[in-house]
């Protein structure tokens, strides 16, 4: 929650002081229902046309699209712009953008190996969140070990395809209209895979919701019976597919569904340290306790350096002896804190920890239990931190693989 | 020298066996069956999901079983026997996550036999060792579950007292009929045992993180209680019953613990990545064998707590302290692999890693977390360690 | 340090204040040289003698041996007063027991497979350290993974054999008699590794030191050129070398060399407590932060549990789950608890952890870096906590093996 | 909402581009280059076996390179650099765990450049800058680093100062020229450059744990310095030096952590077991990452600490804790795995894992180590989130 940079440039400020405007005047007023706490947890009507409707109008303000060019709908790159508007939503704690999945993957691979008519016929209502995305990468016996998925794509005969099979944790898919899809197209482990754009509103697909252990909706299970594919629903070339998708996996940008790199888990460690100067243990105040202030501290310094990181990895002679060791660390990084940092705001709870979302007395309506489970989709959704450990050993540390 | 003096250890103030006979193995053996039978995880499941969470029958067959009365004498119908005999069975029920009032029932049991007279005594433990009367232990009021921050209140009134006040976190009182409580009473503190029941008492449940613990809060107005509501020790009471209470607990949690790292070593060998059981990844077997290490430490010191409370009186605190952070820590710690490991299966639903996982986190916020059972244990560090700490520090 | 509980057997308790008297009577005074801190760092002539004539005389006041029959020299089998002795020296902070590896591993793995003729003619000068044990299992390049190794044993054609390889981390090899010695006698990886007594005063065998990461000596490198063996060298069968190795490491007792277990653990954490009280930190007493304390007491109830733990395993009945995870688990829990503690010391000792052995104002005569720097060979040697693990996931947690 | 009070981010405050240059490129190349040529592993381990442990001609070529006056203004014969190019210049000499008084003569200097007058700084600076003059920095009484401790005085005398008391953990006393410390003088406190050479100092080599880094104690018996010694400004000084002193600190020991994982990593790609390399192991590779993880934490934090003093010196104290804490856990973290990765071999003096834990540990306890820093962070945490403390706590 970045306050304005008194050295900050004039036509940057200016641009900070009308985005804090616009989002002071214009963000909605908080619901009747909970709202999910982030995209992950998507689950009723009303949370989802809350959350399309402030992605709208965000985007029709100008403020969405920074990293995507204006003939695709885009504001032009601006990484600068991009992160006041990060800065400026975290500080209002303005609800998150729904399409988050579409901004932060599916966007950025269309826009890498997509053909002209993709890119201009489908990121301009993917920023909008007029056409939502969802991801169908992982299967019930395919986690980890993504590439040994088996649902097939096959010809049509007609150019196009047609898709069997079962898809896992496809968050969002019950209100998707495009699902980026990986799926077999030959025998070959890696290259019989193709990635696909597949539009959700059709035949032969059952979408089934799955419940999280908060009791909440919002992830799915996806069932092909044979749906069919156009043939322009292909991304790439055939057999590319697990290249793609590693460059959709890899899609850890400066700018993450309009949210700023450390900006983000600084704001969650302060918002912990805010309960700890108001919860109160036995009887006392929770920052009182000098354990529980020294492991805040801890969190802090780490979302700190996150925010030093995101500056250094822009400067190459910083970072000239591994340079992709920041990139690929970050989603362990920021998963692992956010998840420690949770759970030792249900520490500073005490007593009170026991009460969960839906008492009157919860502490701040049981987010924080809430949030400590919750954060386990991130340590396990889009690779788990296992395998992030694996990738940044081999591939940054140069360690062999581990077969 | 200093270091001498605090390093008696605790296992030297056990004895050798730890107090084990054959017998106990009978009743771990029988509780295990019992419950893996009657109360397996989809029970569990199907109880969560209710509105009560409780299962009347099953709490008579466990009561037959002579459960609710095995630490409660004889002369009152209880089995009489020794607290390693019920750490053994709420080990068994945490592993199963058993959803009922054994932990509360046994400990405001506890209470009365410890402080009631022998009326009230041979009026209240018979019900409650056959499992007929079920009670529960209030401690928590505001934030706080310590003796100072009880502000009910009990004003004497003609044949008894009018109870004023509220108590929060009160587990089962749903379905308890017997409340055992401290009140404020003429300036000092007392337990009374307060039948759930009447006007001038209001129970709310809670909306509770552990829906195999249901909880409520239970508000006095004026309620009234006859003279003998009050038990006859005071405040000291309280202090005498936070080692059973944590030690008891510590079983409970221990057990679940253990059930959770079992639930995770079966998934690893069979769930398949990368052609093998992911449980021959390193980065599944090594986390799985520190939960294994901080399961088998917490069995150990919940045992050892038991035993210090039949065989070494004035270790028992110390011991059940240190058994509630070794417990917390191992379940916590097992529940975290257990979510983590299943990867996206142990994030949903269906999985039953949650279900631990929600005790643990409730279990902990019970009756002084590991923290603050660690900073009392500092204390006992210093002084042990002859340091004499300047005043005000 | 335990002291005599009220409630001990009258005869346990009349052998504990004999064994006490003795031990206040005959320990011998502090030397003018730095004793080393365990029996992996003996370097020195004079150590050696000093440590050596202690064990003798502790043997000859019938002290040591709880665990070996009286027709070898032992005290017959007796946990009671093994336990009773271990407290006593704890308590006495007397010097160790310098044939530990005698006492820990190889007697018993000789009274486990040796011969009635073994048995009689290596047990009593071990017990009485009149004949010193060392052990050469691992190679250069054979550490966690053992049974590559390549040290070989041939026949010699008259019934003995001939012993060429290199042998590392062998621990007082340079003073000892006798060596435990895994060879290979065929090809198989397991079934071709044979148990030899090799007797280490002979032709062919050179000893070399090898300096530890503290400066200190005490173990070396062992190069056989063709040394010879009588054939009773042979322990168990030819090619069951490899089973008797792991009874050997597996000689996790309940009486370690004299010492019991969880006494030592709950000693030295008691030992790093009174430094906690009498160190200074920034100007103030290093046990006043509650940091540190609570480090502490989470090392505390650590130690504390062990010595339960040592109690329960002997009950069938508690450990029936798992009847394994208790003894195995022990090497691993005790080295990295030694390894922490030793660690918080040097913390505790602020600005003066500088100071090394040697300097006249280093704290405790440098003996808690030098002892955090040693608790590296425990974690490592006899098994790294690594393998450790391994075992442990396979044999306790069922795990399929980690090929 | 007071959350939004304390959290201006660290970053926030930085210029973006974090003020590197093409220069600091040059410069840490020339650093990386200069060192692995002239300070390999085996000339540190030669002068970690030598009596006196430092190579003279080693230093006049780095004075040659400028290093010893990087940061002293161009006036003076320094280089006029900023703070990052100190840093990375440090972070190199960390990496190659350099055995000589970079760091200890550079916070000298920037002492006698902050605080001292023109005419001493024009006195003194310019030998500093060009390496013929060593300073060092003794900050350390008793066991105490911090300012309160102070009881070495200078009493007035005719043309200057007697000095009385004793400094210890002092780096490097044995070949510095001159010491900058403080003293009590007047009932305040004054820093004061003395001149290591005369009647009335006594240097005592200390047994440093780190054999790259020599100590001395340094005993003042009535030693006599002209009036000028003392400098300036006063106990100020002492708490302007201390950012820059844990900035460059975490520097060097952010490098030392860099290279003591890379040691691992290629004994770990190198060394087979089981038929494979034993990083090919997650029991291996998983701690590896993680160490990784906790280095680039400290390089960021290492040169934010830097950038600060340069651009955004209101930040610079609070950065250079953070860096010194995080640092620290890297550099002792890495050294962990390094030895125990290592196996049998970590544990000897022929693998040079030691060599960087002996450094790690001497380093930690320099100028306050992270549990040191930590607190203070909370204090300035709790004011951060709106929390005004009891008095007294």
């Amino acid at each position: 929650m970045t306050n304005p940079d008194p050295r900050e440039l004039p036509e940057l400020a200016e641009f900070r002081r009308d985005t804090r405007a616009w989002i002071a005047e214009h963000r909605p007023a908080a619901p009747s229902f909970v709202l999910p706490q982030s995209f992950l947890e998507v689950e009723t009507r009303e949370q989802f046309d809350y959350l399309r409707a402030w992605q709208g109008a965000l985007y029709r303000a100008g403020l969405v699209g920074f990293d995507v060019p204006r003939e695709y709908g885009g504001q032009g790159v601006s990484p600068e712009r991009a992160a006041v508007v990060s800065q400026e939503l975290t500080r209002a704690r303005a609800p998150f953008l729904v399409n988050l999945l579409g901004l932060r993957w599916a966007g950025p691979t269309i826009l890498a190996y997509g053909t002209e008519e993709q890119k201009r016929r489908l990121i301009p209502p993917l920023l909008a969140a007029d056409e939502i995305w969802c991801q169908g990468f992982s299967e019930p016996g395919s986690g980890s070990d993504l590439a040994s998925l088996t649902t097939r794509a096959e010809p049509d005969g007609a150019g196009g395809w047609r898709v069997t099979g079962h898809k896992v944790w496809t968050t969002m898919a019950h209100v998707a209209d495009w699902m980026i899809l990986l799926a077999r197209t030959g025998p070959a482990k890696y290259d019989g895979l193709s990635y696909f754009l597949f539009p959700m509103k059709t035949d032969g697909v059952r979408v089934e919701p799955l419940v999280k252990m908060t009791g909440e909706g919002g992830f799915n299970q996806v069932i092909f019976d044979g749906a069919p594919m156009p043939r322009e629903s292909l991304l790439g070339q055939e057999g590319q597919g697990w290249r793609v998708a590693m460059t959709t996996l890899a899609f850890e940008r400066g700018v993450e569904g309009g949210r700023e790199r450390g900006a983000e888990d600084l704001a969650l460690v302060w918002r912990v340290a805010d309960l700890a100067a108001r919860a109160r243990r036995d009887g006392a105040p929770a920052i009182d306790d000098p354990v529980l202030a020294d492991q805040l501290v801890s969190l802090w310094i780490e979302a700190e350096a996150i925010g030093v990181s995101a500056l250094r990895m822009r400067v190459p002679g910083l970072v000239a002896d591994r340079p992709l060791a920041l990139p690929l660390m970050h989603k362990l990084v920021f998963t692992e804190l956010a998840q420690r940092a949770t759970r030792l705001a249900c520490q500073l709870l005490g007593t009170e920890a026991v009460l969960w979302m839906g008492d009157a007395r919860a502490p701040d309506d049981g987010d924080w239990p809430r949030a400590f489970l919750n954060s386990y989709g991130f340590t396990i959704g889009g690779g788990t931190s296992e395998v992030q450990r694996n990738i940044l050993g081999e591939r940054v540390l140069g360690l062999p693989k581990s077969k | 020298m200093s270091a001498t003096t605090g390093s008696m250890s605790l296992a030297s103030h056990l004895p050798d066996g730890l107090g084990h006979t054959g017998d106990h193995d009978l009743l771990r053996g029988t509780a295990r069956r019992f419950l893996s039978e009657r109360c397996p995880a989809r029970e569990v499941r199907r109880l969560a999901g209710d509105p009560i969470g409780f299962d009347r029958a099953l709490w008579r067959e466990l009561a037959e079983l002579g459960w609710t009365g095995l630490h409660l004498p004889e002369r009152v119908g209880g089995a009489g026997l020794d607290h390693l005999s019920m750490a053994l069975v709420l080990e068994e029920s945490g592993r199963a996550l058993y959803p009922g009032p054994l932990l509360a029932s046994a400990l405001g049991a506890l209470a009365i036999a410890r402080a009631a007279s022998g009326g009230q005594a041979g009026r209240l433990l018979p019900d409650l060792a056959a499992g007929r009367v079920i009670a529960t232990l209030a401690l928590v009021e505001g934030s706080s579950w310590e003796l100072d921050a009880v502000e009910a209140a009990a004003r004497p009134v003609e044949d008894g007292y009018e109870l004023h006040g509220e108590k929060a976190h009160v587990p089962w009182a749903q379905v308890a009929d017997l409340l055992v409580a401290p009140f404020r009473w003429e300036g000092g503190l007392s337990m009374f045992a307060v039948p759930l029941a009447g006007p001038g008492i209001e129970i709310e449940p809670e909306v509770s993180l552990d829906s195999t613990r249901r909880l409520a809060r239970v508000r006095f107005t004026g309620a009234h209680v006859a003279a003998d509501a009050r038990l006859l020790a005071g405040g000291a009471v309280l202090g005498d019953l936070l080692a059973p209470a944590l030690a008891y607990l510590a079983a409970e949690m221990a057990g679940a613990a253990g059930a959770a790292l079992d639930l995770t070593c079966a998934y690893a060998r069979e769930r398949v990545q990368f052609d093998r059981p992911i449980g021959a990844f390193q980065a599944v077997k090594h986390p799985l064998v520190d939960v294994l290490i901080a399961v088998e430490r917490a069995r150990s010191l919940a045992l050892a707590a038991a035993v210090a409370l039949d065989h070494a009186p004035d270790q028992a605190l110390r011991a059940a302290r240190m058994a509630k952070v070794a417990a917390e820590g191992a379940l916590l710690f097992a529940c975290d692999r257990a979510v983590q490991l299943h990867g996206g299966f142990g994030f949903t639903w269906d999985c039953d890693a949650h279900l631990y996982y929600k005790r643990a986190l409730a279990s902990a916020a019970t009756w002084g977390d590991a923290l603050h059972h660690r900073r009392v244990l500092a204390a006992d560090l210093r002084r042990l360690a002859g340091y004499a700490p300047r005043s005000g520090s």
